[in-house]
């Protein structure tokens, strides 16, 4: 595992049935390689997630966390990207007063076919994360 | 609480996993876990031989949970929930890991950081497993009747095949008419039928059955609910002809009527009035006026007694179990410039063609010229190379080379010259190619990095290639007219498919779940696809996949009754203190305020939650879980991934 | 096996007298059918010797040391294609085992598998 | 004859001939809808050819996980009843929605309900052939099970290769081995039949110019197929002429398609495609090896297949518009194949180590004669014809009868699902409208 850390930051991913999971699925199958240590977590809307979870993760050593957003495509109407909009300001203010640099929580849009985005968003976002976290 | 026991299986999917994850190892890591009483791998979890190992296990040792690590979920979560249910278990005990798609395949290029991460996979469904509790489903009733949207070739046999089957049908058409693109060509390959005439067939047989609706000039605007149970607003627009017009009034009527706007139905060859019909024996009969461009002059009123221009937009709304698209496809409009696409006067494309082949007799004139060397220039809009759509569009090669040689044999002295990329008439119409080839037609091609150009000398207008099948010889064919082999692209007009949020491919044309195990049906439940709204198809094509659809439709809303997921919010009434900020955050109206024990709480409407969770994490007292997906099993899951 | 009025049962099999008749005896039934048959064909019992020489020859010339398809061709004077069926066959049933590629990554070597 | 049939008090719904993913999709579409369904096949497992694929286009999933849930469905839908090892006889059609149709089940000589699939007959068994579910590659015995994914899965013996010695028996610890069983033929009725009888392949021994059967390292696009496999034979990528590993693999495309001199002129749609597949999949199994492909028009048509094609040209896969005129084997086993280079015009010749042709589709034929007091139209290649080709694909010449898969001409696996779809679809609507 700690060679594993050299190039790979611990990131929780949280994505949605029906929108993103099948974009992460997909860069799998055309063999997109993003960090092994990237971790998805299935949740059925990203508006639906805990600031505590995401608080926790960060407790438990995840250098980050992310949030493969529905975006517009939520198929549980359009409110999904405002609200989830709110709750990751809200976290990014918990994190804050816990002394953690908000920058550790990232949200992107993610469309069902947003493979090659995915990727490039997490291997940005595992850039950043191993030169603030990892030097 | 007892604790659980259950089983564990590790998929090696016949390499796919197992090439780049070490199930093994994998095995090893979890057996010990407290709640694992068995770990095994297996060469396919979904074998039957390992379907009925995996029963015995669970029968034979008393298993209250299985977790099956292998493919995703959207593969075979319900496969290995139905094996649940076949040892009675209750399916929601089961929980599935994705190490194929998110370990295996995704880190093939990392052996050991695949076989970590599927170890750690696997215990986070493990930690899953222990909260997953055995969960009655809901039970909703079905409505026997399906919309079908879009009344061209494929959603009038869907129409037709669901009506067989006694289900309802609303079959709804944004156009005035009905038939879609078929209704616009005459000659088709592999029958002496022509495309109206098939229309007029399938058409014939709709109206006489009492089980269909047909809604012509309509759009869906609304949608509510859910499978089973969709209530759909439809705004209908009037055609401003009251009752069946007598044919001599209407021809009056057209006759009189000063407006002249470009027909679409002809590709803008022609112009037609404002009151019009596209063909004689166009359904429905009766004409439409077309009020956008209609200058309420009262001419036609005057000699048609059926004109009503009092008609109002009428909001009609229907409950349906099932919606099948159908909406079907655009051709491709070439940019500007494009091979001389509106810059030079003799340049047109392939559906242009095909209606003025159709629509002239004798001699094939284009804006008072004679046509004798036409020059079909392929994959116009398809397979581009810089541009987004790489994908072919299937039918064109077959559907130019019959337009050419119905061409050759309507007109006299007709030379096609027919400029390709590989030729794609595959399986039997290959046998019209073959035809092509011997009528005399030329073949030249090219490969992406060298299309042909078009170029005018003078008033002559000349397509040069370099042909790679004489050794890159550069031709040179001075064309009459130039024909622009254009594809088949998604409807430009998406408001449908937004209102459904329908999932689109990487072509921008709907999405099915999977092309092999569920090609007909989306992400949407109860929501299917058929026609070339999912993908280029020819009419045979189109017709196969909307029966698929019907049948498929049919069959969730068959038994008049379908179970939906119970993952529905719940709410802890000890803490809950009633603030209404989760139910100002219900998209579905689902929370209602209620006073118990002499507190007001929130309570949840099972029927009417979707479980998507919004409301959770608005409450200040979190008091809000979603079932299967509780901040206890999120709060493991994250421990045993960290 | 089952009464002819009943439904047949998914992927039973053909009728069989077995249990009907009680002179044949279960898991003794081959016997049965060569004497009703009156023998075996000969290409079947030509079709086994041939296999079992085969498989001697390969597998005593892989006792003495690990061959590739090359070597054992030419030891056994037989044509290279056979031998690979028939050494592929041996593989299969777990008396030889595929042992290293040569230099070239062209040919493997194979071995007794003890 | 008559004498032998037995006239049990057999009804279903409806018959589908042919097990295959077209098959096999029509009968779970009928049973889901409560249709009592009874299922034939001639082969020892359900699956067609499609089960013993690798992985199929565009997308790559293996053939196996597609229908390997799909077969385990069909197996034990309490509506399917499955007659695997059989085929179907006479068929009469006595009124609207009546049918009687013979079927024949030959003895599998081991009653699969008691079979565990131990193996144990396998490992007793002496005797050697050339196992026809690995396309000859390899061994098998004469007791034996079909292959790893077969359903249902159980032994069976090969009797025309079985020297009835006794081993298999003495060894089956469940006495599931019964060489009493004797074929029968039973009379059944039913109400509608969906036809889906799939296809042959092109036997490129009619085309001497390319060797097949003299050159051992010409192979065909199967025997590839299970040599990349899950459950293949050599484990790795070998040329069966001398166990070599091949470097230099070369696919001839339209073997005996688009070809009227082998009397088959039409395209069949798939080669292509599982070609290119093929040739990726080598790509990543043998990573130094050069691929070519030899070819007169890539059909890349349908959802995804020209994204497919050009990801194949992006890892190096070699394609060449030539067309082969013949090939010749040198002393090493190598092969030399004469061609005409389309964009050079000129004559070529290449060596390769390993030839793979491709070979086209061609009809199954034989069901037509089956049916006696109906004509079941044939379209001008033998394919089972379509009496109404665009309207309804899934309708023949006789009504009742319906027709799904390549049955009709070639298709990929997804227009044959589809089709599959509008067969039962057309079937169901035929139940319920002379119920």
């Amino acid at each position: 595992m700690a060679d594993l850390h050299k190039n790979s930051a611990k990131i929780l991913v949280f994505s949605t049935e029906k929108i993103s999971d099948p974009a992460i699925d997909m860069a799998g199958l055309l063999k997109l390689h993003y960090p092994p240590t990237v971790y998805t977590i299935t949740i059925p809307c990203s508006s639906g997630i805990k600031s505590s979870w995401i608080l926790h993760a960060y407790q438990k050593g995840f250098d980050g966390v992310f949030i493969a957003a529905d975006g517009s495509d939520c198929v549980y109407g359009e409110s999904c990207t405002e609200k989830t909009g709110r709750l990751v300001g809200k976290t990014h203010e918990l994190m804050k007063a816990e002394e953690i640099d908000p920058a550790r929580l990232r949200m992107a849009a993610i469309c069902s076919v947003c493979s090659e985005s995915f990727v490039k968003q997490i291997r940005s976002f595992n850039e950043y994360l191993l030169k603030t976290l990892h030097p | 609480m007892k604790k659980k026991k259950i089983g564990v299986y590790i998929c090696h999917c016949g390499g796919n996993i197992s090439d780049y994850v070490d199930v093994e190892k994998v095995r090893q890591a979890v057996e010990g876990e407290d709640i694992v009483f068995l770990a095994k791998t297996t060469m396919f979890a979904c074998s039957d031989s390992n379907q009925r190992e995996m029963v015995e296990d669970i029968k034979v040792n008393n298993l209250d949970g299985v977790v099956v690590a292998s493919c995703s979920p959207k593969l075979h979560l319900l496969t290995f929930r139905n094996v649940s249910v076949r040892a009675d278990l209750n399916k929601y005990t089961y929980v599935h890991a994705n190490i194929r798609e998110q370990a295996s395949w995704a880190h093939s290029d990392n052996k050991t950081g695949a076989t970590e991460k599927a170890i750690h996979l696997v215990k986070a469904a493990i930690a899953k497993s222990r909260y997953a509790e055995a969960l009655e489903t809901n039970k909703v009733k079905a409505i026997k009747s399906v919309a079908v949207v879009g009344a061209g070739v494929a959603g009038m046999k869907a129409a037709i095949s669901l009506s067989d089957k006694e289900c309802d049908v609303v079959l709804i058409e944004k156009e005035s008419f009905v038939g879609g693109r078929v209704a616009q060509w005459d000659s088709l390959s592999t029958t002496t039928e022509t495309g109206k005439e098939m229309i007029s067939r399938l058409y014939n047989d709709l109206i006489k059955r009492e089980n269909i609706t047909i809604l012509t000039n309509s759009e869906v605007i609304g949608n509510k609910g859910s499978v089973g149970n969709i209530s759909l607003t439809i705004k209908k627009t009037p055609r401003y002809i009251n009752g069946s017009c007598h044919p001599e009034d209407l021809k009056r009527a057209i006759a009189i009527c000063p407006v002249e706007v470009p027909d679409e139905f002809n590709f803008r060859l022609t112009t037609r009035k404002a009151i019009y019909k596209n063909y004689p024996s166009e359904y429905p009969q009766t004409p439409v006026i077309d009020l956008k461009n209609c200058t309420r002059c009262g001419a036609c009123e005057k000699v048609c007694p059926t004109v009503d221009f009092s008609e109002k937009e009428e909001i009609l709304d229907f409950s349906v179990g099932s919606v099948l698209m159908a909406t079907g496809f655009d051709s491709y409009t070439p940019a500007y410039g494009e091979f001389g696409y509106a810059t030079l006067e003799n340049v047109i494309t392939l559906p242009q063609f095909k209606r003025l082949i159709d629509t002239q007799y004798g001699k094939l004139t284009y804006k008072g010229k004679e046509i004798k060397n036409i020059a079909y220039i392929y994959c116009v809009g398809s397979r581009q190379v810089d541009g987004e759509n790489t994908y072919c569009s299937r039918n064109c090669c077959t559907s130019t080379i019959h337009a050419a040689l119905t061409a050759k044999s309507k007109f006299q002295d007709i030379n096609n010259f027919h400029f390709n990329r590989g030729l794609r008439t595959y399986g039997k119409q290959e046998i019209l190619y073959a035809d092509s080839l011997r009528s005399g037609d030329i073949y030249l091609q090219s490969y992406e990095d060298g299309l042909p150009t078009v170029t005018t000398e003078g008033k002559k207008t000349l397509v040069k290639i370099n042909d790679i099948l004489t050794n890159g010889r550069k031709m040179e064919v001075e064309a009459d007219l130039v024909v622009l082999v254009t594809g088949m692209v998604p409807r430009a007009d998406n408001s449908v498919g937004s209102l459904f949020k329908l999932p689109k491919g990487r072509d921008k044309f709907y999405n099915e779940i999977h092309m092999k195990l569920r090609p007909v049906e989306t992400v949407i439940d109860g929501i299917t696809i058929a026609g070339a709204c999912q993908g280029p198809k020819n009419i045979a094509e189109s017709v196969n996949s909307a029966l698929s659809a019907a049948t498929k439709s049919y069959s969730i809303l068959s038994k008049g009754e379908l179970e939906t997921d119970p993952l529905v919010a719940s709410i802890d009434p000890e803490k809950c203190t009633w603030c209404g900020a989760c139910e100002a955050a219900c998209p579905f109206d689902a929370i209602l305020k209620v006073e118990t024990d002499q507190k007001v709480i929130a309570e949840i409407n099972n029927t009417v939650c979707k479980g998507c969770g919004m409301c959770a994490p608005v409450c200040e007292p979190d008091a809000i879980n979603l079932i299967a997906c509780s901040s206890d099993e999120i709060m493991s899951m994250i421990d045993a991934l960290a | 096996m089952k009464d002819t009025e009943t439904d047949i049962q998914d992927n039973t099999n053909p009728g069989s007298p077995l249990g009907a008749r009680g002179e044949i005896e279960k898991g003794k039934t081959a016997k049965y059918l060569r004497e009703k048959l009156g023998g075996i064909s000969e290409q079947a019992k030509e079709n086994l010797k041939e296999f079992n020489r085969i498989k001697k020859l390969m597998l005593d010339a892989l006792g003495e040391e690990d061959l590739t398809v090359k070597q054992l061709t030419e030891r056994l004077n037989m044509p290279s294609d056979e031998v690979v069926y028939y050494l592929m066959s041996l593989v299969k049933y777990g008396f030889v085992k595929t042992g290293d590629i040569d230099d070239m990554d062209e040919y493997y070597t194979y071995k007794l598998n003890k | 004859m008559s004498m032998d049939v037995q006239k049990k008090n057999m009804n279903y719904d409806a018959l589908v001939i042919g097990a295959g993913i077209a098959g096999g999709e029509a009968a779970l579409n009928l049973a889901n809808t409560g249709y009592k369904v009874l299922l034939v096949d001639k082969e020892l497992s359900v699956g067609g050819k499609m089960i013993m694929l690798s992985k199929v286009f565009p997308t790559l999933d293996c053939a196996a996980c597609i229908t390997t849930p799909k077969v385990s469905e069909i197996s034990r839908h309490p509506n399917i009843t499955v007659f695997i090892g059989s085929e179907v006889g006479r068929i009469n059609k006595l009124s609207e929605n009546e049918f009687t149709a013979q079927v024949t089940r030959k003895p599998r000589y081991v009653h699969v309900e008691d079979c565990t699939a131990c193996q144990l007959c396998e490992k007793a068994c002496p005797v050697n052939v050339r196992d026809q579910y690995q396309f000859g590659l390899i061994g098998r015995k004469a007791a034996f099970i079909p292959f790893s994914i077969c359903s249902p899965k159980a032994a069976a013996i090969d009797i025309d290769n079985c020297t009835l010695c006794g081993a298999c028996e003495r060894a089956c610890p469940t006495n599931c081995i019964d060489f009493t069983m004797e074929p029968e033929t039973l009379e059944l009725h039913v109400k509608t039949i969906v036809i889906a009888t799939g296809f042959n392949l092109f036997d490129p021994m009619n085309m001497p110019r390319y060797g097949y059967g003299q050159y051992k390292n010409v192979i065909t696009a199967l025997q590839m197929e299970r040599e990349l496999a899950p459950t293949r034979p050599f484990n790795t990528i070998l040329r069966p002429g001398d166990g070599k590993v091949p470097d230099r693999l070369a696919y001839v495309l339209c073997v005996g398609s688009r070809d009227a001199s082998v009397g088959n002129p039409i395209c069949s749609q798939i080669c292509c495609m599982y070609s290119i597949k093929q040739a990726q999949l080598l790509m990543g199994a043998l990573p130094m090896a050069d691929v070519t492909i030899y070819y007169i028009n890539i059909r890349s048509f349908g959802k995804g297949f020209e994204e497919f094609y050009q990801q194949a040209k992006g890892m190096g896969v070699n394609f060449v518009k030539g067309k082969i005129g013949k090939i010749s084997e040198k002393e090493n086993g190598n092969l030399m194949l004469r061609y005409e280079d389309i964009n050079e015009g000129k004559l070529k010749e290449t060596e390769h180590d390993l030839v793979i042709l491709s070979t086209g589709v061609l009809p199954n034929a034989g069901i037509d004669r089956l049916f006696e007091n109906e004509k079941l139209s044939l379209d001008s290649f033998s394919f089972i014809g379509q009496s109404d080709m665009l309207a309804s694909p899934a309708k023949t010449s006789i009504e009742g009868v319906f027709v799904a898969g390549t049955a009709t001409g070639p298709m990929d696996i997804p227009d044959s699902i589809l089709s599959a779809g509008a067969a039962s679809s057309e079937a169901i609507s035929y139940l319920i409208q002379h119920a």
